[in-house]
Parts: structure tokens; C-alpha cells; sequence
């Protein structure tokens, strides 16, 4: 004690206080500000997801609620991060050599599975041999299929050779690692595993009832740490209008919402006490594609015209109540291929017209619509049924484009047939589509001009040397600071060319319940950090165990 | 007839006055049932818009006057070719009797196993869902009812003495058939027919309800009635409106149903 | 008796041949693809594995070789595996089937407990306030769409008055739940479907049961029955009630498939994973083994229901077994 | 003749209501049955017989009303009974026996069921004890395999073998009047024939008074000790037998016996 005392002495009295400031003062404080508190343990997050999953093996799994719960299971090598940046997940570092033609990845030495067995490089060399495995029925063969050779020089190490350098493959590392100790004997395409996986993510499977409800609980061993939330619920409510309702009683955490449900139904004070919304842009777009054969749209002149004659705003402002932005070309708008240089053309109806009679077409017999060597300006667009939103988008366009003279037919016809019979067979005069935007930009599928088989995606017959050319080169760089040049050009020809009237980018918008915290929204949305959400102990609404 | 039968007077009178309406429905809203009005979107009843307005700023009294006839036509065109295939089939089954009935009348039976429902949603989700091929398979998944009656009735007709009179006469089968048998097993098929039509009215809004109805921008009171699916909370009118359209005018046929039944029977 | 079910019974084979053959053309004659070859217009998947595909699922074959092969699958109750999941597709169905049947079967017998006394009393009343009104009203629920009850139900009894949950069978914590806990939490997720399940049918059993007695009481049997000095109640509840109710039987049989279809309606709303629910996403992604082997079921659980009712009816009403059939 | 007589209706009168209008189908009918008598009420189809008879026990259909008049039975004023009282009577007191047994026999109930089923009713005996008494009632009637008839359903008897069984349950109770309408009518003629020959000889053996209905002048002449004919709705002629039909006062009597004479029925 003496000693103790001997100790306080006069000179060290500011630094007591502010040693004391530190330990006394300043957690309350922080616990009135909220911040930097630490994070309670326990509750659950229930999500409704209008779809149940097929299967849980990700390779398999083309559907997004499928995708959605083996993103909380399994793990790649690498993985988009906050602000769309490839980094590593299950690799730690890779090194690109050979001018682009190898690729090895140092992988994680701490990972274990679900089981307990640890993860090494074999079960990377197993998840790629299913993915080349002809009997697989997977939608993902196609960037596997360009590896030369892929060795294991170490339990930690995975070293791929590529045939050409092809710059997309290391994204499409990002694919899920499934466990070789387990399916090594099982036939994936008709394993039990399927519907029980073992995988190494945040969560572990608990239980799935086939269109009633999939249940994961935190897996203490996660490489990162044990996420807060103890269990993530996903919910099948096939019908909007019920998850909707569901939202009404608190039955549901986490949806997505309408943007009437958005801005007007949930404009409430029960969701503004209880829920928070977000509002960020999705990864789509919707287009009108034009059959680049047909006579009328032959004409870039013509397609300009149209694109002068529609007016995105108002489609957006109609269908999708404001909540959207307008697209210029197919890439993430921000993102480093996204060229903000392309600037959306003007709704001038005027400007439109003479463009079209640039183009010869006048309306020479005076009954309202345009005509050009007595035939009048009279296609019809072709959409899928069960969208509403480019039926409407179509309804819009239909009406613009009247006004300038210009007849649109709409026909909507079942999703099957109208890919089987109408697009794959570019059976169409235009079409109204939309695109997912990949985070990885190659765009080569949809744009060259290799691509207008039967069944391929360049179905309006797009051919431009210059893009063709730009994609291929692109392909070959890693760099995104040199590749994006070869983009930020195509971005730019293909809004001048316009094969498609790009409409819109639609915002995702999706609602949260309140008591969550720890959600910080970034250009790659919230779901990113879901493993560092928490909830108080106090507004914790489920239990664990009894 | 229509004396003390109430049943009939007030579907007689909902159903005249809902074909008086859709006859005249470019007199009565001049509006454009497809008319979009950014500027008037979800609008609550007004005097403008009796009714409100949709997601679309479109008028919903509008939309439901065409939409009725629609849907009136979805009811009567598919029950009518229900009827006639019933009648045809029914006919050649009662009066041909032995393997021709046999064949049909298994026909009949295998499709009355089929929950309807599940065919129709089959069919109608491979083909295009236009309007034609809802009635059409409406009307060919639901003969089966018109045929047994026609075919009951026909095997009690046809050994009465006017029929034996007529075929001693020299009468070709048809005539018989056409001018004996048929007009007189009318009476329970024009009551199953009635009850068809609503019936067929309703299927067309499940089917909307699953997606696979009559496609918009194209009214009908199914894919009116599913948009208050998405706009639970801000707009009951259209919650309320369509579906008391399509209630009362099914209440209307199927007191007339009741009502003819009084009559037959 | 006998010869009468054997016939009955012998009389399946062409109706299950029938069944097959419809189930199967109608289903394939339509055009388009399945999905799960079509891939949803994925720029990941090549043309040449979307032909792999075909040929595993040996779609590449003609028509009626296609036929023959799942005839022969189908006799050893094989329907194949899902081309969604490539789980047995009778394994999918088994999963689902009992929800429904439960839920149709629940719904029935709650048509039943109201529809039959309803139309007895009106019967005996026929043309009083009362059965006018209940005629009313039975009429005004069967013209109600189904999903537009059910939405106006969830909004009222679930969110204004907070009595049921929205959807779903079970709460979230049910396996926490005592037994008692349990059986209440199941009771209150499935009574407003079951409700808005047998509300179409209400009317319907309620018309027939109401002319069924008065056809009943017309009959000259009643004159006897008062004439011995029965007492009005017997009259009414022994005489003519038993009449009345024996050929409900058949009526019970007949009702099977529109509540099956039906079904799809109000699993989708109230999100139960039901047959009903299951072979809607089975049509949508063209599950082709999925929507044939449920299309083929349905038809034969239809028959089987139809059989059963008819035998069942011929066994409890003497009139029939000794006359015509 | 000098004691009361069994039934005794004065000026009956019943109408019915026809979706609005009133249609008088007895009007003011007057005659009376004495005990042990046989009475025939004769007339052509719609002359309101039938209603006269069903009115005697109160059974008219439900838009069908007494107006006016009485009915005396055994003493007692019908037209004033409460429900238990008519209830109590009926089946026990009076007993009745129709045209088709086929239709008039519960189609899901067993003969037996049906016939122990009334004495059960009236007699207060325990369910074995009156099986046991129907199959003598069977007996009774004639009935050669009363056990197999017991157990059998109506539509799978005969149509004189169901009259027979119809007659066993009304006479159950031994009831003081059995009224008969057309009991014989939808039967072949032997049938027909075998079915009087019983009803008379039951008569005879039990003792009670039949009040027996028909169009058929040929068997009212046969069996009965009075006749009462029917016309639109009143009596317009009674007294026994032998005088009616040897000097008919109502021209619509003679008209009847001269059809029938003419084709040499009588």
C-alpha cells in the first residue's frame, strides 16, 4: 500500500486523469454514442425469398436463392469485397506469371469444415474436376473449361496454367469450394449432400423444409470469427403480396420490396419504427434490343432516333417510381469499366424525327405513322410474361414512339418459348430484356460478333471490328487500370452503335428490420459484412435453445 | 316464368345491365382503358376517377368496364365451346350408344379425373397465355359435364315414341339429332352452361393471380383484380371495386342458374 | 356386390392408360424447352452443354420412345428424378402430398359440419328468411375469388385483428414448443387456410344437401313416416336426412379435384409447400418428370377418391347395388 | 246403426295454395264410417279423395289447409288435437296403407326396421320384442320367408310382396280404422285380387273398419258395406252399397256405373 502511495505523486497527477478519463469516462460515453460497443451474441435474422432453393451444392445451383444460402455455407477463393475490389477468401494471395497464363493461390492454413476436417488444396482440385466432369450438370463449365493444367504442388498451394490468358478466370475463382473428403464417392448430381451440405462458411446447415423455411446456425469455427447472429432463417412466401403482410407483423427480418412498396406502403410509422430501408442499384438492366438484320434497324441512324424518341426518366419514374437510374451501356455503373464519359442522349422527339427523315423515313401518305418506300414504320417488341415492369417499360415506349410516328406492336409471350423459339432462333424485330451486370466486365458472349448461333447471346447480330477486337484484347490483361481502356471504349461504341436502347438500371431495394447493427451499405450493398451484425440482448426477438 | 322467381329477375337484371354496359362502353368512359398518367398514379376516388386510378395513373372504373368485357367474353366463349363440344361428343355418344359411346364417355371420365386446375396451368404456362388459348382450354377441359347431361338425356328421348315416329319417317340421324334429341336435353345444359360461365370468370382470375392470365396492357378483371396484390395499404379501391365486379356478376349468373333450375326442374 | 366392384375395379385399367396419355402429350406436345436445359439465357452456358443436357435427359429421343420409356418407369412407380434438383420425383411429392391431403381433407370436413345442416334446415324452412338468406350467402362465397378472400382475410384477421399468422405452418420456434403448445401453434397457422380452402365449397354442398332434402321430403315415404305417427323430428332427421345424405358420398369424391386444384391458390398464398404449391414451380420451370408424375397422381388419387366414394355409396344405399350397375 | 259412428266428417273443406292462388280440393264433404264397416270412397282421379283421406289423420302437404268443418273420430275432435296428441294417434289409432308400397316404403330402411320401428313407437317394447312380433305380423299377412322379407330392403321385393308388408306394419297396432287409398291399384290383377282377399279376411279376424279408397267402381261394389262417391271435391253421393248403385241420385254416379256396365266391369 505504501508503496502503492509512494507512487502517486503530484507530477503524475494529468496522466492519472487521463488514464482515468480513458477507463471511466470515455465507455459510457461510447455507449451513448453507439459506437465501437461490443457486439451481443444471439437472435436470428429471418429472410423471405420468394423461391426456395433447388439444391445447396453451389456448382449446381443456377437459381438465386440457391446461391444465396451456399453464399453463408461455402466460400471461394476469392471474393468482391465492399467496394467491388477482388481480394482473397479462401486464398490469401495469389501471383498471376507467365504473362497471364498461370495463376497460383496461396490458400488459408486455418480453415476447417463443418466437420472439422481441414480444408486444403485437394478439395480446390476436386471442386474443379466436377466442374469440368461432363456428367456434372453444372451451369459453370465454360470458364473452366479454357485451364490447361492444374497442380497441387502443396497441400496450400494451387498453381492453374490457362491455354491463353484470360483475364476473367480469376474472378471465376470465386466459386464455391466444396469438401473432396465428403462427395469424393457421391454422385453430385443426385447426392443427399444436396439437401445436408457441409460446407466452411460463417454458417453451418441445420435443417431445410422443402418450401417452408432453410435454417442455418453460426459456425464457431469460422475463419474470420463465429458470426453475432446465431441463426440466419430463410423463409419460402411464394406470393408478394403475403411477404408483404408478413413485413406488416414483424414476421419477416429482411425482403425485398416493391418500389410502391418502397416508397408508398411501407411510408408508414410501424416501418419506420421497426425497419430500415435501403436503396441501392442493382445489378441489372433492362434493354430493347433490335434484330440488327431486320431492314428498319439496319440503320444506326434509325436507332439513334429511337433512342431520342424514348424517355428513360419518365419509364422510371412510371415503373419503377423514381427508383433507378438511367443506363448508358453494360457495365456497373461506377465501376471501373463504367465509362462516365458516356453521356445519356436527350429526350428530344423533334431531333428524332429528323434523324428518321435523315434516314428516309417521312410520313408521305399523311395517316400519322412514318413510311419509307411504302412500307410504314411498324415492328412489334417481344417480352417475357410475368414482368411487369418490361411490359410496362413497353406500354411507355409504345407511346413515345407513336408520337413520332413510329407503330410498336407488344407481344409477351411464356418465358420457355420465348427464348426457345423466339430469341435463340432471333425470330424477333426487337425485344425487351434485361442483363445481369456481372462484376467481372467481359462482356464477350453478349457483344462479338462470333457470337449469333442459335442459342448465343449477341441474338441481335451486333458486329462492330472495333468491339470485337476490344473484348478479345481486354481478355488477355489482368490489370484493371489497363483493361478498363479496352471497356471504357466498348461502353462508348456500343452507346453510339446502339444494338440496344439501354433503359435502365433499376435500384434494389430491400428492407431490414431495425434492431440490426453493425450494416454499413456500400457499392456492393449490405450483405457483405453480414457476420459482423449484431443485436442488442434486449431487442433480441428469438431464442436458441428453450 | 319470371313471376315468383326471384333468383332469376335479379341475375337476369345484374347480368342485362353489366352487357348494356360493356355495349356501351365507349359512351360511358371515354378514357382510354390503357391511357397511362404519370402524374395521376394511385389516385383515391374522386369525381374525375370514380373509382381511383392504378400503379399506372390509368382509370380504374375504365379499366373494369372493358375488362368486363373480357371477361364476359373469357365466360361465354369458353363455355360455349364447352357446350358445343359437350353437345357434339354428348350427342354421338347417347345416340350412336355402344362403342362410340363407350370411347367417348371414357374420354370423358380420364378427363374428369384431372384436377382441372392443374391441366389448364399446364397448358396455358407452354402456350402463349393470350386470351384465345385461355378460353379455348377453359372450354375444352370443361365438356365433359354438357356431354353427360346431353348424352343422359338423349338415352331417355330416344326410344320415346316421337323419336321412333320420326326415324320411321325416313329422318337422318342428324336431323333427329339435331332437331328432336338436342333441343330437348337443352334445359339442365343451358344450367351447367350458366354455371359455367362464372365458373370459367374465375378460373381466368386464378390464372391471373398465378401470372398466366390475360396478359396486360389487355384489361380483364383478373389482372385488374391482382394488382391490389401489390398495392396492399395504399389503394383498397382497388382491392374493393374489381372484386366486387367479378363477385356480382358471379352472383348474377349463378342466380340465374338457380333461377333456371326453378324452371327445368 | 361384388361383381359390381370388380367392374368398378377393372374398369380402372383404360382410365389409367387414358390418364397416362393425356399426362404425358399434353405436357410434351407444347412447345418450348425445359429449364433446366434452357439455363434461363445464361451467357455462362454454352450451347453444346445445353445439348448435354438434353441428351441426359434424353429429350433428344422422338415422342413416343419418350412415351415408352416412362410407361415403363412408371408401371415400377418410378417417375424419375427432377431435372430442377434431380431428386426422385417421387421422393418430391411424398414430402408434399400429406399437407395437402391433410388440408383438403380438413377443409372437407368443415364444408361438411356446416354445408349439411345448413341445407337441411333450409330445406325444411325452404323459402323462410332463412334459407334465403343462406342461400345468399353461400352464393356470395362462391363468387368470390379465392386469393381476394384470402388477402382480405389475412388483412382483417391476421393484421387488424392479430388471431392468425400470415403464413407458414409452424412458428419459428415451434420445435420449442410444449405438445399442447405445438397442436395450438399448427391450429392457428392452418385455420384461415382451411377456411378460405373450403369456402368455395360451402355453397356448393349447401345447395345440394338443401335440394337433396327437399327432394327427400317430397318423397312418398315421408307420407308413411308421418302416417305411422313419427314424431316430426324423426320424420325429418331419420326418414328424410338419411336420403338425403347417402348420395353426398359421391359428391365427396367428386369435389376432389377442384380442391386439389384449388390448392395451388391458396398454398401460394399462405406459402404451404403442398403438391398444389409444388406443381406450380413445376410448370413454371418445365420440371417435365416432376409435372407429369403430379399430373398423373392427381388423376389417379381422383379416381381412386371417385372409386371409393361410388363403392362406399353402393355399399350404404341398398337402392344401388341391386339395381342397374 | 244407432251408436256413434268411428269417424264422422262434417263439411270438410281443403284448400291449397298454389304459388299465390287459392284451389278448393274438398269442398264441404260430409260422411261418416261405422265400426267394423267397410266404406269405399269412390271417384275419378282428382275428385279429392285422396286429400279427404290424408286430411282424416291431418297429412296434408304443407300449402294444403282445413278450412273448415270437423273431424270426429272415435269421440275425439282431430281438428283440435295438439301435435303429441295427432302424433300419438296415428299409426296407432289410425293406420293407413297407399297406391305404390314400393315408393311409400322407406328405400333404406329394412322391412323389419320399418315394421318394428311402429311398434317400438306405440307400443313401448324393447327393439328384439317387437323383430319378434313383426315377423308374426309377416306371418299374418302371408308372407312365406318371414325372416328373409325382414331383412330385406323394399326394392328387393315384389310389388304385392311389399303391399303385404306395407299391410303387416299399418296393422301392427291394431289400429281402429285402416283407411286404404288405392291399395291395389299399381298391382297385376291376381295380385291385386290375392291382396283384397287378405285385407277383407284381416278384417274380419282383427276388427276394424276400412275405409278403403278407389276409382275402380268394380271393387268398391265388391268389398264395401257403404259407398261414398266423390266429385269435383264434394260427396255427391252415399249410402250402402246396394242402393247407391241401384238407383244413383247424382247424375255423375249413373255416368260412372254406365261407363262400367258398358264394358262389363260390374
Amino acid at each position: 500500500m505504501t508503496n502503492y502511495f509512494a507512487y502517486l505523486n503530484l507530477k503524475r497527477l494529468p496522466a492519472l486523469l487521463v488514464v482515468f478519463l480513458l477507463a471511466v469516462i470515455l465507455p459510457i460515453v461510447r455507449a451513448a454514442w453507439g459506437f465501437a460497443q461490443e457486439p451481443d451474441r444471439g437472435d436470428a435474422i429471418v429472410s423471405g425469398s420468394i423461391a426456395d432453393a433447388s439444391t445447396l451444392i453451389p456448382i449446381l445451383a443456377s437459381d438465386s436463392a440457391s446461391s444465396e444460402v451456399c453464399g453463408l455455407l461455402y466460400n471461394g477463393l476469392v471474393k468482391y469485397d465492399k467496394d467491388l475490389q477482388l481480394v482473397g477468401d479462401l486464398a490469401e494471395s495469389w501471383e498471376i506469371q507467365d504473362e497471364g497464363l498461370t495463376i497460383v493461390f496461396h490458400l488459408r492454413r486455418n480453415v476447417v469444415w463443418h466437420d472439422g476436417r481441414p480444408f486444403t488444396a485437394r478439395d480446390v482440385e476436386f471442386t474443379y474436376q466436377k466442374l469440368i466432369d461432363p456428367q456434372v450438370r453444372t451451369p459453370y463449365g465454360g470458364d473452366f473449361e479454357r485451364v490447361k493444367a492444374l497442380e497441387v504442388p502443396d497441400e496450400f498451394t494451387v498453381r492453374v496454367t490457362y491455354k491463353e490468358a484470360f483475364a476473367p478466370a480469376l474472378s471465376s475463382w470465386g466459386m464455391p469450394i466444396l469438401p473432396r473428403h465428403v462427395l469424393e464417392k457421391e454422385d453430385l448430381n443426385t447426392t443427399r449432400f444436396a439437401r445436408q451440405p457441409i460446407g466452411l462458411g460463417p454458417y453451418r446447415f441445420k435443417s431445410w423444409k422443402t418450401q417452408e423455411k432453410i435454417e442455418l446456425i453460426s459456425n464457431p469455427a469460422y475463419f474470420e470469427h463465429q458470426p453475432f447472429i446465431d441463426r440466419a432463417i430463410y423463409r419460402v412466401i411464394p406470393d408478394v403480396s403475403t411477404i408483404f403482410l408478413e413485413l406488416q407483423t414483424q414476421g419477416l427480418d429482411s425482403a425485398g420490396l416493391t418500389p410502391l412498396q418502397f416508397t408508398r406502403q411501407t411510408d408508414t410509422a410501424f416501418f419506420k419504427t421497426h425497419y430500415r430501408k435501403f436503396r441501392l442499384p442493382s445489378f441489372t438492366y433492362v434493354y430493347l434490343g433490335y434484330n440488327l438484320d431486320h431492314p428498319f434497324f439496319r440503320d444506326k441512324k434509325v436507332r439513334q432516333a429511337l433512342n431520342h424518341a424514348v424517355d428513360k426518366d419518365e419509364i422510371i419514374r412510371i415503373v419503377h417510381l423514381g427508383l433507378g437510374t438511367v443506363c448508358t451501356g453494360p457495365f456497373i455503373p461506377g465501376s471501373w469499366a463504367y465509362n462516365d464519359r458516356v453521356k445519356p442522349a436527350a429526350f428530344a422527339p423533334a431531333l428524332a424525327r429528323q434523324l428518321l427523315a435523315e434516314a428516309g423515313w417521312r410520313d408521305t401518305d399523311a395517316d400519322g405513322w412514318l413510311d419509307k418506300e411504302g412500307k410504314p414504320f411498324s415492328f412489334t417488341v417481344i417480352t417475357n410474361q410475368g414482368n411487369e415492369e418490361r411490359i410496362r417499360s413497353a406500354e411507355i415506349i409504345q407511346r413515345r414512339l407513336k408520337e413520332i410516328g413510329v407503330e410498336m406492336k407488344i407481344k409477351v409471350l411464356e418465358w420457355s418459348v420465348f427464348i426457345h423459339q423466339f430469341v435463340n432462333k432471333r425470330k424477333f424485330e426487337a425485344v425487351i430484356l434485361g442483363w445481369s451486370l456481372p462484376r467481372e466486365p467481359d462482356n464477350f458472349d453478349i457483344w462479338h460478333s462470333s457470337k449469333t448461333r442459335e442459342g448465343e447471346f449477341n441474338f441481335v447480330g451486333y458486329s462492330n471490328p472495333e468491339v470485337d477486337t476490344a473484348l478479345v484484347e481486354a481478355r488477355k490483361i489482368f490489370d484493371p487500370e489497363k483493361r478498363k481502356i479496352y471497356y471504357q471504349r466498348v461502353h462508348q461504341l456500343l452507346y453510339e452503335d446502339q444494338p440496344y436502347m439501354f433503359l435502365y438500371v433499376p435500384d434494389s431495394l430491400s428492407v431490414l428490420h431495425n434492431r440490426f447493427r453493425g450494416v454499413k451499405p456500400a457499392p456492393a450493398g449490405i450483405g457483405y459484412n453480414f457476420i459482423d451484425w449484431w443485436v442488442e440482448k434486449s431487442r433480441q426477438r428469438y431464442r436458441l435453445t428453450p | 316464368m319470371m313471376k315468383r322467381n326471384p333468383y332469376l329477375k335479379i341475375g337476369l337484371t345484374i347480368i342485362g345491365l353489366l352487357m348494356l354496359i360493356t355495349l356501351f362502353a365507349p359512351w360511358l368512359r371515354s378514357a382510354d382503358p390503357a391511357q397511362i398518367d404519370a402524374a395521376q398514379l394511385l389516385m383515391p376516388p374522386s369525381s374525375a376517377h370514380p373509382f381511383g386510378t392504378d400503379q399506372l395513373g390509368r382509370d380504374l372504373l375504365t379499366r373494369i368496364i372493358y375488362g368486363a368485357r373480357i371477361s364476359l367474353s373469357i365466360g361465354f366463349i369458353a363455355m360455349g365451346i364447352a357446350v358445343a363440344v359437350g353437345i357434339l361428343l354428348g350427342s354421338l355418344a347417347g345416340f350412336y350408344g355402344r362403342l362410340v359411346d363407350t370411347l367417348i364417355m371414357r374420354c370423358a371420365d380420364v378427363m374428369l379425373c384431372f384436377p382441372t386446375f392443374f391441366l389448364i396451368l399446364a397448358v396455358v404456362a407452354f402456350l402463349e397465355p393470350s386470351i384465345f388459348n385461355i378460353m379455348a382450354i377453359i372450354g375444352l377441359t370443361s365438356w365433359m359435364g354438357p356431354a353427360r347431361l346431353i348424352r343422359g338425356e338423349i338415352l331417355s328421348l330416344k326410344e320415346r315414341e316421337f323419336i321412333q315416329a320420326e326415324r320411321a319417317l325416313g329422318a337422318s340421324d342428324a336431323r333427329i339429332i339435331l332437331r328432336h334429341l338436342v333441343p330437348n336435353a337443352l334445359g339442365p345444359v343451358l344450367v351447367n352452361a350458366t354455371l359455367g360461365i362464372s365458373a370459367a370468370i374465375l378460373l381466368e382470375t386464378g390464372l391471373s393471380f398465378l401470372g398466366l392470365g390475360v396478359q396486360p396492357p389487355v384489361p380483364s378483371w383478373g389482372n385488374i383484380l391482382i394488382e391490389a396484390k401489390s398495392t396492399l395499404g395504399v389503394a383498397w379501391w382497388i382491392m374493393i371495386f374489381p372484386g366486387l365486379a367479378i363477385l356480382v356478376t358471379i352472383l348474377g349468373f349463378n342466380f340465374i342458374a338457380e333461377g333456371l333450375k326453378k324452371i327445368i326442374g | 356386390m361384388s361383381t359390381y366392384i370388380i367392374r368398378r375395379l377393372l374398369g380402372i385399367i383404360p382410365l389409367l392408360f387414358g390418364i397416362t396419355v393425356v399426362s404425358f402429350f399434353i405436357i410434351r406436345l407444347a412447345p418450348g424447352k425445359p429449364v433446366a436445359v434452357e439455363q434461363s439465357l445464361n451467357p455462362r452456358v454454352s450451347p453444346e452443354l445445353r445439348l448435354r443436357l438434353e441428351k441426359q435427359f434424353g429429350l433428344d429421343k422422338p415422342l413416343h420412345v419418350q412415351y415408352l420409356i416412362w410407361m415403363k418407369q412408371i408401371v415400377r412407380l418410378d417417375f424419375g428424378r427432377s431435372y430442377i434438383d434431380s431428386r426422385p420425383v417421387m421422393e418430391k411429392i411424398a414430402e408434399r402430398i400429406p399437407l395437402t391431403l391433410g388440408l383438403n381433407l380438413a377443409a372437407l370436413v368443415l364444408i361438411f359440419l356446416i354445408a349439411v345442416p345448413l341445407g337441411v334446415r333450409s330445406a325444411i324452412k325452404a323459402d323462410s328468411a332463412f334459407d334465403h338468406s343462406v342461400t345468399f350467402l353461400s352464393f356470395l362465397f362462391f363468387a368470390a375469388p379465392t386469393f381476394w378472400l384470402a388477402l382480405l382475410f389475412m388483412q382483417f384477421f391476421s393484421i387488424q385483428l392479430g388471431w392468425f399468422p400470415i403464413s407458414g405452418l409452424t412458428s419459428l420456434d415451434f420445435e420449442y414448443f410444449s405438445a399442447w403448445g405445438k397442436a395450438g401453434d399448427s391450429i392457428r397457422h392452418l385455420f384461415l387456410p382451411v377456411f378460405v380452402a373450403a369456402i368455395g365449397g360451402f355453397a356448393g354442398l349447401t345447395r345440394y344437401m338443401r335440394s337433396n332434402m327437399i327432394e327427400a321430403l317430397r318423397q312418398p315415404y315421408i307420407a308413411t313416416a308421418r302416417a305411422k305417427g313419427l314424431p316430426e323430428s324423426a320424420v325429418l332427421y331419420s326418414h328424410a336426412l338419411r336420403n338425403a345424405l347417402l348420395p353426398v358420398v359421391t359428391i365427396l369424391g367428386l369435389s376432389i379435384p377442384g380442391l386439389l386444384g384449388g390448392s395451388v391458390i391458396f398454398e401460394s398464398i399462405f406459402a404451404l409447400p403442398g403438391i398444389g404449391r409444388l406443381f406450380y414451380e413445376a410448370v413454371m420451370t418445365r420440371d417435365y418428370p416432376l409435372i407429369m408424375a403430379e399430373v398423373v397422381i392427381t388423376a389417379v388419387l381422383t379416381m381412386l377418391g371417385n372409386l371409393i366414394a361410388d363403392i362406399s355409396y353402393a355399399c350404404v344405399d341398398p337402392r344401388i347395388s341391386y339395381k342397374e350397375r | 246403426m244407432s251408436e256413434q259412428p268411428l269417424l264422422e266428417i262434417t263439411d270438410l273443406r281443403v284448400t291449397f295454395d298454389l304459388e299465390g292462388r287459392r284451389l278448393t280440393a274438398v269442398d264441404g264433404a260430409q260422411f261418416s264410417v261405422a265400426r267394423n264397416e267397410t266404406a269405399v270412397l269412390a271417384g275419378e282421379s282428382g275428385s279429392g279423395k285422396t286429400i279427404t283421406a290424408l286430411a282424416i289423420s291431418r297429412l296434408l302437404p304443407p300449402n294444403a289447409a282445413i278450412s273448415s268443418g270437423s273431424i270426429r273420430f272415435n269421440g275425439h275432435d282431430i281438428l283440435r288435437m295438439s301435435q303429441e296428441e295427432l302424433t300419438g294417434m296415428r299409426g296407432k289409432e289410425i293406420a293407413y296403407i297407399f297406391q305404390e308400397p314400393v315408393s311409400f316404403l322407406n328405400p333404406v330402411f329394412t322391412i323389419g326396421d320399418q315394421i318394428a320401428e311402429t311398434i317400438v313407437l306405440h307400443q313401448r317394447v324393447a327393439p328384439q320384442q317387437a323383430r319378434r312380433q313383426a315377423a308374426q305380423l309377416l306371418e299374418q299377412v302371408r308372407i312365406p320367408d318371414p325372416q328373409r322379407v325382414l331383412a330385406s330392403y323394399p326394392h328387393q321385393l315384389s310389388g304385392g310382396m311389399n303391399q303385404r308388408a306395407f299391410i303387416a306394419m299399418s296393422l301392427a297396432c291394431q289400429p281402429r280404422l285402416l283407411v286404404a287409398d288405392e291399395p291395389t291399384t299399381s298391382l297385376d290383377v291376381t295380385i291385386e285380387r290375392e291382396i283384397l282377399d287378405l285385407l277383407m279376411e284381416l278384417k274380419k279376424s282383427l276388427g276394424f273398419s276400412l275405409l278403403f279408397i278407389t276409382h275402380n267402381l268394380a271393387i268398391a261394389r265388391k268389398i264395401s258395406d257403404r259407398v261414398i262417391i266423390m266429385f269435383q271435391g264434394k260427396v255427391v253421393d252415399q249410402g250402402a252399397t246396394d242402393t247407391v248403385f241401384r238407383c244413383p241420385r247424382h247424375h255423375h254416379t249413373r255416368e260412372l256405373i254406365q261407363a262400367y256396365e258398358k264394358i262389363g266391369k260390374l
